[in-house]
């Protein structure tokens, strides 16, 4: 039986599977059931510093190829969440699976703040989002844009929870994924996260009009895959700390790609509506087969594989 | 994704409920719902009232409703379904005894499931519950495929005075039903699960939710309450089916649309 | 009957159809294929200063969402290349077809002499690639990923063509593609043409390596047209020149959609993959149904017409 | 999409030439081919020798062919197809007379195909040029599928002294073949097709050219010729198809993969 176990820095995940940032995360209730559905470690639904109630519908659709959503940030505001945090924390403490928030804020002081009040919840992580493509100009340009703009946010939150891990939730729609990968590890990011959606527009032709309500939203599924693949493969050969990575994996096959692009653990959200909760053990599982019949032991003899050159001569499932 | 539908025919139940008959059939099931689009204003889910054609009953309460109310025949509305988990029948359906109660729009999907329990062999007892006389909906249409009707106002103005538990907690000792369907107000979902909670009754009710995604990610629709924690109306809904209940599925898929 | 053709600045177009650059561009026996296929006009593959061969095999691959390719550029350098060119000119000009140059540099100087060489051509226009993501740090940072290098880029080209109207090729990569557009349009730039491949990597779990040669390529196809659509729409709400909308267009549906987000004309590539070099002529065809059996008599009517709120009463086609 | 085979069997069918067996089977007709990978080295294109199993022909003349000769039983390659456009037969094949006319590894589909004709009802004669007698392929398996075969080498060291064409101008005197279909090295293939126009005979004629992208995208594998103007070889062909045969499609249909 292959190991599946997962150092994430100071966290131990019985699997590298992680529920992604959004999906299922808006309740205690819920993160737990995502824990015993299988997930190694559960990311809560990122939260602001004030409550917002989120762009109207539709919010979400399924184009093909993809989903594309427009949430708008939905959240109730940092001091509830604290307490729906705290809640989780101990819920999920009984199953072993640690608890990563996520924080958004406009500004660099705003995501101090947000950061400190999330802090008292005490998750084994936080998740700074400094990449949703939903929020627009109301909050100026996203930070994760520039080299300066991440590297501002990750020092402010680093400043105020030396004590608790942080991982950088970049974006993909920039032109080297690995210099802000640079530029925020340098801040102090302790683990990346890779990749937030990617900026779309779905359009029905009949109606002449965007499908979401908020005209643009963001890319997640099997459209975004070899996007974040190749987001992990830049940051893993720019940086040297953890790397969730988050983008398209709905099968075991999908996650053992993401590790071999250089992965620690792997992030799962859109998977969740084409396979259900029940997504986050199918994966699980269906990385052990992949690791056992190809006589693999441990998610580190496929780490970074892709980035190597090929051994000389490759072991093959076959076609039986 | 969403389809476009054209309004082929309006029919209005009362004041304030149309029955808009769209120009196209969808494969759902009894309790499935979909996700009604109008560019421009908004989408909220509505319960399959029929299939073929698709047909969809609107209680006009608020914008939304109000914006389908204001459609003519001939527009168009985008619809993506059949979404959720529908009604299941009990195994061996001739001769079971159903009983369905209804509030407020809950007519719409069990009078499409009242005629597919009866096409199935079972015998059926509706029970509405409204306010008034004139918000009693469609209950010919359920005496027209068979059922038995029983009739409760608040006012007393049809049927018996009083709210539809009354009406349910005779038929229940009277008619001895095998299972239990609802769909309605939370309130009266709630009464309805004490009722069979106590009477040992196995129960399905169509829970009704806040829906955002409609894809089981987005969490909005949780039903926060001590019997379905972290459960998803989108998804693993809109019906709640008690464990008591051996049942078979009818068929009704999980549609990615 | 509605009526297809498309005023492109001074360019008339029987289609709105172009064929997208690095797709049969090579000869001119494809380029006259093409357009006999349909095309309104064609784009002949991005030459460079020097020939280059690209890189080995495997240079594409369809990872069943969309391609992925890296051929890397190869062409026979801009010498030969006006040759080739200047005998498409002539056979295109038969079946009144405007050929479309496209180039690509290392440097913006060499940009202008690429630029002047192919001008010798008199293509109907040149499309200046900033681009192509395959290239890599062989020629530095992609000049389409600041509105500084892409507007320096521009000038230079126009400066020394100034009779050749030039179509800027912007790539999705960015944070915001609006604000590249307005900088290469206040260089210069008579057209956009939006967008080119979006970077990516497949990986082969089997082999534990990226399928392309090159590691990492473009993404074109299925999987791109949301990117595509929304970046389309981000420009023409910047600026005000003609777009080439391009990016997983197959059908003219999708024709319709590209044009509703405010493109003038519609690129077409990996298309040609899916169904073949009729493809052209088949979303031609098509769009022409999708606008008759809506009631749409020109282009101009469907214009844009996803970046305004909707009718009142929308038209619809039922289901019927 | 590649997909991993694993090479079961290895034949050395002479001294530079190996048939790789697979562990699977490919839906392929004659005249088709696979893009071969192997990570790290390369990717070629390989014409399908035999169908089930998938098994491919190679002859070792550079860095890509001899690293598929350096696989041993066991080690995996990667296929993708199959691709293109095989060979057609003509309409009511029983009694047809076919003639195929090889060189090189152009054995490897043409064998492939003269088992189907003959499975037809066709009558298969089979023209092998090569420059000398160890390089003549795989005569002996188109004697077993019941084809007369037809040998000459350039130094007479087996069959007729000569090229192969002086063997097919024999033919086409003596026998009369409906269609002649050719697979070999681009000059043989020249030749045949100035025999074929003289005589007026419908011919199928498998071309080779320098493949990149096999996706009928990049313009690599175009072939420069005015007979076949901007005409690609990886999905217009291989084969080319001279106008003149009216022909039945044997199902090689345009695949995606
Ligand atoms: C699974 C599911 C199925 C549904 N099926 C139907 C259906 O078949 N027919 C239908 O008309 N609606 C149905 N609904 C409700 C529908 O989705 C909308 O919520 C409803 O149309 C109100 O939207 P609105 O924008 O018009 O009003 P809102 O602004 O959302 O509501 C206006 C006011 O009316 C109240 N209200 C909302 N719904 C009702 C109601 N049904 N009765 C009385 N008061 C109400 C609200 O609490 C609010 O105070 C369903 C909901 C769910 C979750
Ligand atoms: C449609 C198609 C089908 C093909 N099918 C087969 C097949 O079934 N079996 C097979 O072995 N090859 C086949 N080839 C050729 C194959 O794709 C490679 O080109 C060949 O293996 C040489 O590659 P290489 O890297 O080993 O040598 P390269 O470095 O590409 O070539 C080395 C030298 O050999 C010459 N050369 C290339 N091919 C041949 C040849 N066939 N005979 C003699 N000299 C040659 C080249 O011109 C060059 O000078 C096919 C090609 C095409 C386009
Ligand atoms: C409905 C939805 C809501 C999301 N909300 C958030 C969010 O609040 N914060 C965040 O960092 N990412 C959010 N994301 C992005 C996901 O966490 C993830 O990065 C992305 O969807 C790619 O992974 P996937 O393809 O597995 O879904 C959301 C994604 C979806 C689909
Ligand atoms: C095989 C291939 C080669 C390409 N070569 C070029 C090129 O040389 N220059 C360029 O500007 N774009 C090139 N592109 C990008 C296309 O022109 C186009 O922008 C992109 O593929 C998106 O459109 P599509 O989805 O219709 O293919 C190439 C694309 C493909 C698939
Ligand atoms: S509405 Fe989003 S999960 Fe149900
Ligand atoms: S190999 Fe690219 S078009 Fe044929």
């Amino acid at each position: 039986m292959p190991d599946l176990a997962c150092e994430l820095l100071n966290l131990r995940l019985r699997s590298p599977v992680v529920l992604a940032s959004g999906i299922l995360g808006t309740s205690a209730a819920l993160l737990e059931r995502a824990a015993r559905a299988g997930a190694g470690a559960v990311t809560a639904k990122s939260c602001g510093p004030e409550p917002r109630p989120g762009h109207p519908n539709p919010v979400a659709v399924d184009w093909g190829h993809g989903v594309i959503n427009a949430i708008g940030l939905s959240n109730p505001g940092a001091m509830e969440e604290a307490t729906l945090l705290s809640d989780a924390r101990v819920r999920l403490a009984r199953l072993g699976v640690p608890l990563i928030a996520s924080i958004f804020a406009g500004t660099v002081a705003e995501f101090a703040i947000v950061a400190q009040t999330i802090a008292r919840a005490s998750p084994a992580a936080i998740e700074v989002n400094i990449s949703c493509p939903n929020v627009g100009d109301e909050f100026g340009t996203p930070f994760a844009a520039t080299e300066e703009s991440a590297a501002a946010v990750t020092a402010a939150v680093k400043r105020v929870v030396a004590d608790i891990p942080i991982a950088v939730k970049l974006a993909p729609n920039v032109a080297s994924i690995g210099r802000i990968a640079s530029a925020v590890v340098a801040a102090g990011a302790d683990m990346i996260t890779a990749v937030n959606t990617m900026p779309g527009m779905v359009i029905d032709a009949d109606a002449g009009q965007p499908v979401l309500a908020n005209r643009v939203g963001g890319i997640s599924g099997p459209a975004l895959k070899p996007i974040a693949l190749r987001c992990v493969a830049e940051i893993a050969q720019a940086v040297n700390v953890p790397i969730i990575g988050t983008g398209g994996v709905c099968t075991g096959r999908d996650a053992a790609e993401m590790i071999m692009a250089g992965a620690t653990a792997v992030g799962v959200g859109t998977a969740v509506w084409y396979r259900g909760v029940e997504a986050l053990g199918q994966i699980v599982g269906e990385l052990d087969s992949f690791l056992r019949e190809r006589g693999y032991r441990t998610l580190a003899d496929i780490r970074g594989l892709a980035l190597r050159p090929p051994a000389a001569r490759l072991p093959g499932p076959g076609n039986s | 994704m969403y389809r476009p539908y054209t309004v082929v025919d309006i029919r209005t139940e009362n004041e304030r409920t149309k029955s808009l008959v769209l120009d196209g059939s969808l494969d759902a099931e009894p309790g499935q719902f979909v996700m009604v689009w109008l560019p421009g204003v908004d989408a909220r889910p509505f319960s399959v009232a029929g299939d073929a054609p698709l047909t969809l009953m609107v209680v006009a309460v608020g914008p939304f409703s109000r914006a389908l109310h204001d459609l003519h025949r001939g527009d168009s509305l985008w619809i993506r379904g059949a979404l959720g988990h529908g009604f299941r029948f009990p195994e061996r359906m001739p001769g079971k005894r159903l009983l369905l109660v209804a509030g407020g729009y809950g007519v719409a999907p069990l009078q499409f499931l009242a005629r597919r329990a009866v096409e199935a062999g079972a015998r059926v007892d509706v029970a509405i519950g409204a306010r008034t006389r004139t918000e009693v909906l469609l209950s010919e249409a359920f005496e027209r495929v068979g059922a038995d009707v029983w009739v409760t106002t608040e006012d007393g103005s049809a049927g018996e005075r009083g709210r539809v538990t009354v009406a349910v907690e005779r038929v229940v000792a009277d008619r001895q039903p095998d299972v239990i369907y609802g769909c309605g107000p939370i309130p009266m979902l709630q009464a309805l699960e004490a009722i069979c909670k106590r009477a040992g009754l196995p129960y399905q009710l169509s829970w009704e939710a806040r829906m955002r995604c409609g894809m089981g990610l987005c969490g909005a629709c949780e039903v926060h309450d001590s019997t379905r924690e972290g459960w998803l109306a989108c998804t693993d809904g809109p019906v709640y089916i008690d464990e008591g209940v051996l049942s078979e599925s009818s068929g009704s898929p999980e549609v990615k649309a």
